[in-house]
């Protein structure tokens, strides 16, 4: 009966390419010990990495699931787990298993609106999946608006992709922002929130919305006013997880769990939970 | 039917072990608790052993798969065996209906294989209860503890134990002890229903009643404020988790041996204080949320996602182990009695 | 740690032995030992500790599940302490801990704490090699083994 | 049965909620069943009048809630019996709540009943009659059955070291002496077996251990925001019961952490769900304190200091220590 592979058992990974992107946040490549993609996911779906002795954890794809030849993991170093992956040198092998959750609906929902993509700090990790797909297959979406902030110009992810790919798109629009004034940057200066606010966006469109806690009950706020409805606006959520199959039972909110019902919610499915998350 | 004296039980436990491994309750001086038979251990009269019987499917921990690293290179070892097909005898109607609440969790897709394994191997001999503590609320999920479910329901009267199949599987096995047993017209087995029936009437939580809980009722108790006065004294400790026959949360952790690591799966409860905690924050962060979390899950989460199905059996562990004496009884009597509900 | 060393291969058994040795008496001492050639089983791991009292009952606990067969713990003679009274409270500890250790059954000769000086190089390599030699005699740690770390 | 009654115990509370001496009460709440107590919070007579219970039943030690009691504003009126009164002077010697908080009643105690005893008495409890030295256990369907109260003591109530409040503002009744019942006889006889025998005795008792932390969480001595047990940088952190080794680890770690400052309260063993006779272990602790460093007594005054955190120059060494620890007795 052990043809059966388990789900909890994973597959090794290797890490092919580690690219330092802000002075706490490293992307990773990491493909099998023979060089494939360990296995295709959709965009807003997750894999649980670990290293043997130190722990396993959950991270969002970065990567498009357009690139067939490997996956990228935007990791933010902030606990036991996440500092070892920082530790480590390319040719590293790790284990990975999934793909977990459920994806951002881009071949239903999503298909003939302008997009509104809305990410602080390393929240933009689970969005560059869906923005490269949605960048993949321009022509099945509407206009695309992104808002990024971050503290600084130096903690913004992903910054020569963004400078040099995403704002060259036709149709796609970046906005860039940093908490506070800094020398050699001439773009917005302010809190993401805020900026929505000035942008003034119609609400002619999907927003999705990834960032810490604070951020995104300000924008939420902000979309409000805009005149946003609960049913335009999808996040991602973060819980502790342990199996990623809904079986280890701590990260549920309400009856649905974040790795296997989420960890993409809309806003009005999220009303219907209890409140914590 | 097939009916054996008590005084050859010893002749039967014997035929069956001479075939399968065979577990059964036996007394200790911490309560009965399953052990696999060997000449000399005796059935436990007990009413029900102090943990479930779900360590035979869910083990306490159990490993999951060994990791060899040499330098940047990692091997996984799968340590998965095939279980030798096995008995468990003794196991009370509320025990086996916890395997159809754990079915739902780990057999549900993606399978879990190392609970599969043993479940499918696994041949379940229940026993009528013939006296039911005041801590049994079983019929409250319509449970009957008269008519176990299982592969073979067994009824133990003063002087002989009463045998009858259910499945094909208990079938096969009455087949291999018949020339130990004989036929039986279930006459004896009838009456001890009816007394049981009867002696539930008598006990005090018979008219409990959990129709008031249900799938749909997330919004109507997650912030009734009697979970502050149900939770004020509980100590955050692991006991009505551990005992409980229906909680299934795990953690899996990885252990250094020194030569390798062995990732396990253990017991993990939702009343511990680091059960949730992330290294970017905490969703529940007092004992106020986590109580809730325990007895939401078992009366409201865990039916919506499985048909109306509620995560407790009515086993009464919980009852007599909870060091402060709170439990479901007491959530299931008190929400939403108070007038001010969903303040 | 290597656990080749302790394997029986038709050899005399070999125990491993942790000594927990303060970084100013007891691991001076060793060096001693070391310096005027004073023999003592290659069985015995060292651990330099900056006092005596620095060991907590949890790392003798640990050496045992990690495949020690005795742990012995030395610091500076009672009253020589770098840090004036380390080594009492090292005494009132290990006094109970070991006193624990024997009402669970544990060998208690699995277990000692010897005071050695800077300069007491030989009772360095007399204590190692009486205190091998009767972890020797009690053969393998079985009561306070951790299957999971034998290989 | 006890000396003081429900009615006493209302009425002094409602008289301190009245006069504003306590903003709350920490009491007893009545359960489904005769024996099943919880501890609870009161704010009101009424309250009182209709879910506050007291009897044989009311064993848990009220000391380590007043850590997260006086956490809140007011003051909180709680019960202590005699025992309960020396984890209350360690807790406070251990500065974990503001004396000033509290007001405490002492109430004395013939004794609480061991639910699990009562059990084995009868199947199918109905109710519990305590008539002086007689219970009575009427059963839902065996009829009535009359045993010795004594013999439904638990461990920590025949062996009760003391019937003496240690603290208390206000006292209801009459106070007590600190008594010798023989609590180290138990210890002396596991002392008295081969460390074949020894070990053979705890790997039975321990082996049942499932690692809920009961023992712990209940314990008034365990007060650590964060137990070294549950902390992953530790590398004792282990929430399985993975083998034998992990629960002797755990309990004799945790026992030493409470070594010297454990008041004997027992509530470690009556809150075990395996029954495994934790107290003994830390029994042998307090045992070998008295022996090798002079009787010490954890709790019966405030500011003492604890055997461990001390020392003198002419202290036993271990190896004498350990021999003496078997041929003292």
């Amino acid at each position: 009966m052990f043809e059966l592979n388990d789900p909890l058992i994973p597959v090794i990974g290797e890490v092919t390419d580690i690219r330092i992107d802000t002075p706490d946040i490293k992307t990773f490549r990491v493909v099998t010990p023979d060089g494939k993609k360990a296995f295709a996911h959709r965009p807003g779906q997750c894999a649980m990495l670990s290293m043997p002795g130190v722990g396993e954890a959950m991270f969002s794809i970065t990567s498009s699931p357009t690139n067939t030849e490997y996956m990228e993991f935007s990791i933010k170093k902030c606990g036991c787990v996440t500092e070892w992956l920082h530790s480590m040198e390319v040719g590293q092998q790790i284990t990975i298993r999934g793909p977990y959750g459920k994806p951002f609906p881009v071949d239903d929902e999503f298909v003939g609106k302008n997009l509104l993509f809305i990410a602080g700090g390393v929240g933009l990790a689970p969005l560059r999946s869906v923005i490269n797909y949605c960048r993949h297959y321009r022509d099945r979406y509407g206009k695309i608006d992104i808002v990024y902030g971050s503290r600084s110009k130096d903690d913004l992810l992903d910054y020569n992709e963004i400078i040099s790919e995403w704002a060259n798109d036709a149709g796609v629009n970046v906005h860039l922002t940093i908490d506070r004034e800094q020398e050699g940057w001439d773009g917005h200066v302010g809190f993401v929130p805020n900026y929505v606010k000035e942008l003034g966006f119609d609400t002619d469109k999907i927003a999705v919305l990834c960032g810490p806690p604070i951020m995104i009950k300000f924008t939420l706020n902000g979309l409000y006013e805009l005149g946003f409805d609960k049913t335009q606006i999808y996040t991602t959520l973060e819980l502790r997880m342990k199996c990623g199959i809904g079986k280890c039972g701590r990260c549920n909110v309400g009856s649905k769990y974040v790795c296997k019902d989420g960890p993409v919610f809309r806003f009005d499915q999220l009303d219907e939970l209890p409140d914590e998350y | 039917m097939r009916k054996i004296s008590l005084d050859r039980i010893n002749d039967l436990f014997a035929a069956i072990a001479a075939e399968f491994r065979l577990y059964l309750p036996v007394d200790t001086n911490g309560g009965a608790r399953y052990e696999e038979w060997a000449e000399g251990k005796i059935l436990s009269d007990e009413l029900n052993t102090v943990r479930s019987a779900k360590d035979f499917f869910f083990p306490q921990t159990e490993n999951l798969m060994d990791f060899k690293t040499e330098g940047k290179k990692i091997e996984i070892v799968d340590t998965r065996s095939e279980t030798e097909d096995f008995v468990i005898f003794g196991v009370k109607a509320c025990d086996v209906r916890s395997f159809d609440v754990l079915d739902r969790v780990f057999l549900a897709e993606p399978q879990d294989s190392f609970y599969k394994n043993r479940r499918e191997h696994s041949l379940i001999l229940s026993m009528a209860c013939a006296k039911p503590h005041e801590t049994c609320f079983c019929t409250t999920f319509g449970i009957d503890p008269s008519a176990p479910m299982g592969d073979i329901v067994c009824y133990k009267t003063e002087d002989a134990l009463y045998m009858d199949a259910k499945t094909e599987k208990g079938a096969a096995l009455l087949k291999k002890i018949e020339s130990i047993t004989v036929e039986d017209n279930g006459e004896a087995a009838e009456k001890q229903k009816k007394v049981i029936r009867e002696r539930l009437e008598k006990l005090p939580l018979h008219n409990l009643t959990a129709d008031r809980f249900g799938g749909d009722k997330t919004a109507e108790f997650f912030k009734a404020p009697e979970w502050k006065e149900l939770s004020a004294s509980c100590l955050g400790c692991g006991t009505c988790t551990f005992v409980c026959p229906t909680c299934q949360c795990y953690d899996i952790k990885d252990f250094n041996t020194g030569h390798g690591i062995k990732r396990f799966r253990c017991w993990d409860s939702c009343m511990y204080s680091e059960f949730t905690k992330m290294s970017a924050g905490q969703p529940r962060l007092t004992q106020l949320e986590r109580f809730r979390q325990r007895f939401m899950h078992k009366l409201v989460y865990f039916p919506a996602n499985n048909d109306g199905m509620f995560a407790c059996v009515g086993c009464g562990r919980c009852l007599s182990k909870c060091p402060i004496q709170m439990n479901i009884v007491k959530v299931m009597k008190t929400l939403g009695k108070g007038e001010e509900k969903n303040v | 740690m290597s656990m080749k060393n302790i394997e029986n291969n038709n050899e005399t058994y070999r125990p491993l032995i942790v000594a927990f040795c303060c970084n100013w008496c007891s691991y001076a001492g060793a060096d001693l030992a070391g310096n005027n050639r004073l023999a003592y089983p290659a069985d015995v791991k060292i651990i330099r500790v900056p006092c005596s009292c620095r060991v907590n009952p949890t790392f003798i606990l640990r050496a045992f599940q990690r495949g020690a067969d005795g742990v012995i713990i030395c610091g500076c003679h009672p009253g020589d302490c770098h840090y004036t009274s380390g080594n009492y409270y090292t005494r009132r500890r290990m006094s109970l801990m070991f006193s624990m250790l024997d009402y669970l059954g544990i060998e208690r000769e699995r277990t000692r704490v010897e005071w050695v000086s800077a300069a007491e190089g030989a009772k360095f390599a007399a204590t190692m090699n009486d205190f091998c030699e009767t972890v020797a005699k009690l053969g393998k740690n079985k009561r306070l083994e951790d299957l999971r770390c034998k290989q | 049965m006890q000396a003081v009654t429900r009615e006493i115990l209302i009425n002094k509370a409602a008289e301190l909620l009245g006069n504003g001496t306590v903003d709350r009460v920490f009491g007893w709440k009545k359960g489904e069943f005769s024996y099943d107590v919880t501890p609870a919070l009161f704010t009101t007579r009424e309250a009182m009048d209709a879910d506050f219970v007291f009897g044989d039943f009311c064993g848990a030690n009220f000391s380590k809630y007043l850590v997260a009691e006086t956490r809140k504003e007011g003051k909180v009126l709680v019960f202590l019996k005699p025992c309960d009164t020396y984890s209350f002077n360690q807790l406070l010697t251990e500065h974990r709540f503001d004396r000033e908080k509290v007001y405490v009643v002492g109430i004395p105690c013939s004794g609480m009943l061991d639910t699990v005893k009562i059990k084995a008495v009868a199947e199918g409890i109905a109710s519990v009659e305590d008539n002086g030295d007689r219970v009575t256990v009427h059963s839902l369907f065996d009829g009535d059955v009359t045993v010795s109260r004594n013999d439904m003591l638990p461990d920590r109530c025949k062996n009760c070291k003391s019937k003496k409040h240690v603290a208390y503002d206000e006292l209801i009744g009459e106070d007590g002496e600190v008594i010798d019942s023989g609590r180290f006889d138990e210890v002396e006889k596991l002392e008295k077996m081969t460390p074949d025998e020894r070990f053979a005795f705890w790997q039975n008792e321990l082996s049942r251990c499932i690692r809920c932390n009961a023992c712990r969480d209940v314990c008034p001595a365990c007060t650590c925001e964060k137990c070294v047990f549950d902390n992953p940088d530790s590398g004792v952190e282990n929430k399985a019961a993975a083998n034998s080794f992990e629960e002797k680890m755990f309990h004799i770690i945790r026992a030493f952490h409470v070594a010297g400052r454990c008041t004997d309260c027992g509530e470690c063993s009556r809150v075990c769900p395996q029954h495994i006779p934790l107290h003994l272990l830390n029994r042998k602790f307090i045992k070998d304190i008295n022996e090798f460093y002079g009787d010490y007594q954890a709790g019966a005054e405030v500011g003492s200091r604890a055997p461990l955190v001390n020392y003198t120059a002419d202290d036993p060494e271990p190896a004498e220590a350990v021999e003496r620890s078997h041929h003292d007795a």
